[in-house]
């Protein structure tokens, strides 16, 4: 059975999201159960990928047992079963918290929504794990196609405009990635990346194959919100429910970023990407400026989950410009710092979530006083803070280290000044939150839900995955050292 | 040196953060501060234990995880560090005590989040000095700043929130915007972090480029309020007296100077600095904090704000006989950590004693108080005379090696800059004691002639540190033999 | 293949894109968009990929056509542009 | 006018192809209206399609179905004769997921004119600003 | 906006045009797409899978992962529109019933239904226009042919041009000819909200589950090689017959999504009336 674990891990959810659709036409209370076992089970079987991939190295698998570039194939290796393992956890972990909500919130069609979850999560798994270029892009159009509904369910009345730009958006990159593989399949006849990667270096000077990457790139960073292309990302994300944002937010934007870096590494070879094409100086130009602007504009905000939007905007340009950087440190900076963004959006999320749950509102100032009431929702939002801040212990830290240090090896000291001047926007961000929730005194918040006195907190369903997500946050940085050292090294070999 | 495995360090570090949990569930006010006590006692026993070991000359080490490839966290216990956790560790028992007073005294809301969030303070505190590199300093460094923000905003007022913002920004803002590039720098040049008496930059880089990280550490460390980022300290007064004494004598700002002592003797080396005469920028640098401090000092009527900028100035003593790079300057510079912290927490006691008793804030209103306090009064004077740096208090050991120190270094400047600032430390604290005592207005004296003292809590600790830093003066050998460990 | 019959679907593929984005009429765009689809599928058939032009068949020119229309139907014909 | 006759005439299909997605690219960018947005979004996939098919296509070869006896082939079979099947497959997928997006799409449209009694954007986000 | 528009299409269209000039020549069978991995499936599609139409067995064999996930895809678009649009509350609104004997319209205000118990009384759209007799005839007489047309197409996908998805997408247009020749009522009378959700799920659940019971039977997913195991046919054989289930799996998903995607999209997901 082991052998099949590659297509268990994509099938199990799957399957398990056509029962679940089947049975909320047949016996509605069996939806959650199912979901949850689905999610577990493809968590536990990414926990094995892993431990098989650090024994015996990369290997593929052969759907239909037809090889390779005939058929299609999953390449696992060190990095993706990382990846891989994060998403399975974020997602579980995010269902047992909101599973609740859920229920209260679409109680006549969670069965639609449990399966949508889950063929959004299935979306992201295969695109982690394929080794095909086009079975990439129809993986790509169902996470995207899931995303949009989950989105569009929102309470607000602007969430089915602001999800049906993403639509347009969403549909141009994948098409322009899909423009990309179409590209590079005319010029070498195969879809298997593997296969791709070893036809393309005669072809190297020609433009079909430099505009195959150009167009696949783009296509990426518009599905990733890379800041030019971000527009679509802030509404997207402020109006979706929060269960879905909770689960969107934190998968969607990173998978895509290492779609990026998969492209860039297995695909092209880095010679190519960063000698043969001079655009690495300027896309980490243009991380920069991501960086920064979206923590300005994270400042500028004053509902938190749309202020939570813009910082994923900055995020995302540290995995860019650390991506882009062109040193092995620089780009486990950059893969570290996919699994830590995660862990952290979901923490914020998850916590913001549960405020919201009890506030309907989410405005800075409606938020005084709530130490008071909530002590552990606001210490898990305190605790992702911090790690995005990146102070140590937390994982956010440990990232940002490699970052700036690859940054350093690069002598790109502008990027090292972004950083540093997010971090510190950062600090402004949240202590702002966290000292309206520590001093203000709820009585003359602005809206005028009223507090009975002592502690209101949420459900402990709620409460006990938010803090396992805050412990991980802290163990994962202080384990970073053995992450980078022991997985991301030996996956990056060969590559630098 | 031989350097052995023990787990010693990391129970130091424990104690306190494992009695969180028990002061935020403990059912009664009684039992949480017995907790509280508990854990300031264990933690001085443990770092007690360690001292012979120390002494014979051993390092204890112990790895937690190895974070970053050449940066584990790691503990390691020498002298230096020694010599501040016990300096801490002993003082934190008594500020126990004297919060439990003062705290009671004014019946203070939220007494709960006040002591846990002490005892991570005093975690992190020990944490610092027994850091075995950079890494792992920093780590400490910021949870401290993190852990004392609800100390320093307790009140949750309007000027708690304004002197909160100006702590964390100039405190996160340092740290994270200075030290964190330079850390990251140090270790793209060397490989490692760790502290080693012969530094670990040498032939590293150029002279300038040694010189702007050497001051992204100096200004980074911003607990040791080296001009211009003092203005943290001055603003924190808002905080509760226990918290100040802890910020100014005992955790917050000795911490910011060991760091800086740390950086500069262990990695850059006394040989490095010598050699691009590094020693001399930090030394003018510290010697205009001294005297700019002192000066503004004296314009202060608020008593905790004239303690505040004399705190600002003894720190750079401390930088300033490190920066002198000679044995004994270095010696007096860091036994100046334990002198200092005696006398300054002694003053701190007694300004918070005053203000529980009769409410009184500012220097003019105090004349003649010592009549109906003449104990805390007393001690005030001994506190005084200690930083002031005159016998029978231990400042005067510390300030005496200073001084061999900069006649060592052949560097008169610095002996002038000594003498003058104590002249005019003499000038802001002698006058407050000599008001206090003898020019007590007379008005209506029948009822304002009896005594009104602090409560026993408040006084017991204040008088057993006015002792403390007397004795110090008659047995300074144990920090001596220390700080002459220190080096080697 | 007949390269004039080619050219004029061509030609007649472009028109009908053109025409569909431009006509002010959403019903009318239904129905451009409908023709548009046809053109495709005879275009690929032209090029031998008869399931590709199967597909467009039943699903550009019918089904998606259906869909469009009782979208319409449901919300406006009306357009500014 | 040979290199016209090999670069333009030979490729023809190329050419047409990157015609109608501009024109699907230009409509989605410049409509006001979201249908016409939608339908502009549609002509762009179908051009990419096209795209695809064109490189399947070969001079002189037929529809990718071997005609057999029985079981096996009667003769010796030579690729050069059937048209390059994998990009068929390949668009039969890039359809449906058009067409899925498509459905998609229009019920968020009709929801959306529910909500907002119009498909015109800009009077959308008047009505937003309004609210 | 406009200019913005024409700026980027302009760019993007130049990056295409240069793109072009590397292109080899449109139709040349020595083109590497021509010559790298197709000329196998041609070569050896018939002896490994026992199907001619070469693109059929590449869609559901070769590449049957990729066609799996477009069917999830489909499947997916028809959850995503249920959940969007489908309105379960019934609000209050005016009644339009037909007297079948003798074509008098009723007019009922606030949502008061006729006792279903008088079966001449017909319930009719509020826009209604009476039944054209054609139609209705020809509609009633087509549905058959055309829902064998689309099972023919779905069995016979294996030698001629179609196969599940397309068969899926006519039996699918079947019952939306039912519903736009009659109305939606009757459509939904005939194939019922239920049924399709659970049809919909079904369908890809056949795909994904035939795949899994190659795992079960010891081959990789999707290895329709091992189903030889338990059927009595030879390897190649059994690949033909495995597509042939996968087929009939995406025919009934494609089929109840379509309807689903019609019903809501027509009725605003209150399933009461359509076009």
């Amino acid at each position: 059975m082991s052998e099949n674990y590659p297509a268990l891990l994509v099938i199990v959810p799957l399957l398990s999201a056509f029962a679940i659709y089947a049975c909320s036409w047949l016996h509605k209370k069996s939806c959650l159960p199912l979901a949850i076992t689905g999610l577990s089970i493809s968590f536990l079987i990414s926990i094995g990928l892993l431990i098989k991939v650090l024994h015996r190295g990369p290997f593929s698998y052969h759907l239909g047992g037809w090889t390779p570039p005939w058929g299609i194939a999953y390449e696992l290796d060190q990095i993706n079963a990382l990846v891989l393992l994060a998403v399975t956890t974020v997602a579980l972990v995010n269902l047992i918290a909101t599973g609740k909500e859920i229920e209260r919130l679409f109680a006549d069609r969670k069965g639609a929504f449990y399966a949508l979850y889950l063929l959004f999560v299935v979306g992201l798994l295969g695109i982690v794990v394929t080794g095909d270029l086009f079975n990439l892009y129809v993986l790509l159009e169902i996470a995207s196609i899931t995303g949009y509904s989950l989105i569009a369910m929102g309470e607000s009345a602007r969430a089915p405009i602001s999800s049906l730009n993403y639509v347009f958006m969403g549909t141009i990159g994948a098409c322009f990635y899909l423009l990309g593989v179409g590209y590079m399949y005319i010029m070498t006849g195969s879809l298997n990346m593997a296969d791709v990667r070893g036809l393309l270096p005669p072809l190297y000077h020609s433009s079909a194959i430099l505009a195959a990457f150009i167009f696949c790139l783009v296509g990426v960073m518009i599905k990733m919100g890379f800041f030019p292309l971000h527009f679509w990302l802030p509404n997207a994300y402020t109006y979706a429910p929060s269960p879905a944002a909770s689960l969107i937010a934190p998968l969607m934007t990173k998978v895509m970023a290492y779609v990026m870096i998969r492209l860039m590494v297995s695909v092209f070879s880095p010679s190519f990407v960063f000698s043969s094409i001079s655009a690495s100086r300027g896309i980490v130009w243009l991380a920069c400026l991501a960086i920064i602007i979206g923590a300005v504009m994270a400042l500028s905000q004053r509902d938190i989950r749309r202020m939570l939007t813009y910082i994923i905007v900055s995020e995302i340009g540290y995995i860019v410009g650390g991506a882009w950087l062109g040193n092995a440190t620089a780009m486990s900076g950059a893969i570290l710092h996919i699994l830590n963004d995660a862990l952290m959006t979901l923490c914020v999320f998850l916590a913001v979530g549960a405020v919201s749950r009890k506030l309907g509102r989410l405005y800075i100032e409606d938020l005084a006083g709530l130490f008071k009431k909530m002590p552990f929702t606001m210490a898990g939002f305190v605790a992702g803070g911090i790690s995005i801040i990146g102070v140590p212990p937390t994982c956010g830290f440990f990232s940002k280290w490699y970052l700036i240090l690859g940054a350093i090896e690069a002598n790109n000291y502008g990027f090292v000044a972004a950083l540093i001047i997010s971090s510190l926007i950062n600090v402004a961000l949240f202590f702002r939150i966290i000292e309206t929730a520590f001093m203000g005194n709820p009585h003359t918040a602005a809206i005028g839900h009223e507090w009975t006195s002592g502690i209101q907190e949420v459900s402990l369903t709620t409460l006990v995955p938010l803090l396992v997500v805050t412990t991980g946050l802290v163990i994962l940085g202080i384990f970073s050292g053995v992450v980078v050292t022991q997985v991301i090294r030996p996956g990056l070999t060969g590559v630098f | 040196m031989a350097s052995q495995y023990s787990l010693l360090p990391l129970f130091a570090v424990l104690t306190s953060l494992c009695a969180v949990p028990f002061i935020i569930f403990a059912r009664s006010p009684n039992t949480r501060e017995a907790v509280s006590f508990l854990a300031a006692g264990l933690k001085f026993a443990i770092v007690l234990s360690m001292l012979p070991a120390v002494l014979e000359g051993q390092k204890l080490v112990f790895t937690i995880v190895e974070v970053i490839p050449g940066a584990p966290l790691q503990l390691r216990v020498d002298a230096f560090g020694m010599l501040f956790a016990l300096v801490s560790s002993s003082l934190w028992i008594l500020t126990t005590a004297y919060s439990i007073g003062y705290m009671r005294g004014l019946s203070e809301h939220a007494q709960t989040r006040y002591f846990c969030f002490f005892a991570l303070a005093l975690s992190a505190t020990i944490g610092v000095a027994f850091s075995a590199n950079l890494l792992t300093l920093y780590l400490f460094y910021e949870m401290l700043s993190l852990a004392t923000y609800p100390l320093v905003t307790h009140h949750q007022d309007e000027d708690a929130r304004i002197s909160g913002r100006k702590y964390l920004t100039y405190i996160l803002g340092t740290s994270i915007g200075l030290v964190l590039p330079a850390m990251v720098y140090v270790y793209h040049l060397t490989g490692n972090l760790e502290f080693s008496v012969f530094g670990v930059l040498a032939h590293k880089a150029s002279g300038p480029v040694l010189a702007a990280v050497l001051f992204c550490f100096i200004f980074g460390f911003a607990k040791a309020a080296i001009m211009p980022f003092h203005a943290w300290l001055p603003a924190a007064m808002v905080a509760p007296t226990p918290v100040s004494a802890l910020l100014h004598a005992v955790a917050v700002v000795k911490v910011g100077v060991f760091s800086i002592a740390r950086i500069l003797l262990f990695t850059f080396g006394i040989r490095l600095l010598e050699s691009f005469h590094l020693g001399t920028l930090v030394a003018y640098t510290a010697s205009f904090t001294i005297i700019v401090a002192s000066l503004i000092a004296l314009s202060q009527d608020e008593l905790k704000r004239r303690l505040a900028f004399s705190t600002i100035s003894q720190l750079s003593y401390i930088v300033l006989g490190v920066s002198l790079l000679t044995p004994k300057g270095i010696c007096g510079g860091l036994i100046h950590i334990a002198m200092h912290a005696f006398g300054k927490i002694t003053l701190f006691f007694c300004a918070g004693a005053i203000f529980v008793a009769t409410g009184k804030k500012y220097i003019s209103e105090m004349a003649g108080i010592g009549r109906t306090m003449p104990v805390t009064m007393l001690c005030f004077f001994f506190g005084a005379l200690s930083v002031i740096g005159l016998p029978p208090c231990g400042g005067f050991i510390s300030k005496w090696y200073l001084a061999l120190g900069t006649l060592q270094s052949q560097q008169m400047v610095f002996l002038i800059v000594l003498l003058s600032s104590s002249l005019l430390n003499a000038m802001y604290f002698l006058p407050i004691v000599y008001h206090a005592f003898f020019m007590g207005t007379v008005s209506g004296e029948a009822s304002e002639n009896l005594i009104r003292e602090a409560p026993t809590w408040c006084l017991v600790p204040i008088v057993a540190t006015a002792l403390g830093s007397i004795l110090l003066f008659f047995f300074p050998g144990i920090f001596l033999r220390l700080a002459a460990l220190a080096l080697q | 293949m007949i390269w004039q019959l080619d050219l004029a679907i061509l030609t007649l593929v472009i028109v009908c894109a053109i025409a569909a984005i431009s006509v002010k009429d959403l019903l009318g765009t239904a129905i451009l968009f409908g023709a548009y689809s046809f053109m495709m599928c005879l275009l690929w058939s032209i090029m031998a990929a008869v399931d590709v032009a199967f597909t467009e068949a039943s699903v550009g020119a019918g089904v998606s056509t259906v869909f469009f229309v009782a979208a319409v139907f449901r919300t406006t014909r009306r357009t500014k542009d | 006018m040979e290199f016209f006759l090999t670069h333009l005439v030979a490729k023809y299909n190329f050419w047409l192809y990157i015609i109608l997605m501009m024109i699907g690219l230009y409509a989605m960018i410049a409509k006001n209206n979201l249908i016409k947005k939608l339908v502009g979004m549609n002509i762009f996939q179908t051009a990419i399609i096209l795209f695809y098919v064109s490189i399947g296509s070969k001079k002189g070869a037929t529809i990718p179905i071997i005609e057999h006896s029985g079981k096996t082939v009667g003769h010796a079979l030579d690729p050069a004769h059937y048209v390059n099947p994998l990009p068929h497959v390949l668009m039969l997928t890039a359809i449906v997921v058009s067409v899925s997006t498509f459905g998609v799409a229009l019920a968020l449209a009709v929801k959306i004119y529910q909500r907002y009694k119009t498909l015109e954007e800009d009077e959308i986000l008047t009505r937003i600003r309004e609210s | 906006m406009k200019k913005l528009a024409l700026i980027i299409v302009i760019l993007s269209g130049a990056l295409l045009l240069y793109a072009t000039k590397d292109f080899p020549p449109w139709g040349d069978p020595t083109s590497p797409a021509s010559v790298h991995v197709s000329p196998r499936y041609l070569e050896k599609s018939l002896e490994e899978t026992h199907v001619p139409n070469v693109v059929t067995s590449i869609l559901a064999d070769y590449r049957g992962y990729d066609t799996m996930f477009e069917t999830t895809v489909i499947f997916c678009a028809g959850v995503a529109c249920f959940m969007l649009l489908r309105k379960f509350e019934v609000e209050q609104r005016d009644l339009y019933y037909r007297h079948i004997p003798t074509g008098i319209t009723i007019h009922i205000k606030g949502g008061k239904e006729i006792p279903s118990t008088s079966g001449e009384f017909e319930k009719i759209d509020t826009i209604w226009t009476p039944y054209d007799f054609i139609i209705n005839t020809v509609s009633r007489f087509l549905v058959p042919f055309i829902q064998l047309f689309a099972l023919y197409v779905i069995a016979h996908g294996h030698h001629s041009p179609g196969g599940g998805f397309q068969g899926g997408v006519i039996l699918g247009a079947s019952i939306i000819v039912l519903a736009i020749g009659f109305n939606l009522r009757t459509a939904v009378k005939r194939f019922g909200e239920k049924i399709d959700g659970i049809m919909s799920a079904l369908g890809v659940f056949i795909y994904s589950g035939v795949g899994a019971l190659c795992v079960l039977l010891g081959g990789q997913f999707l290895n329709y090689g091992v189903i030889a195991k338990v059927l009595p046919v030879g390897k190649a054989m059994a690949r033909s017959h495995g597509i042939l289930g996968v087929e009939i799996g995406v025919g009934i998903s494609v089929m109840a999504v379509m309807v689903c995607i019609y019903n809501n999209v027509a009725s605003e997901g209150k399933y009461d009336e359509g076009l």
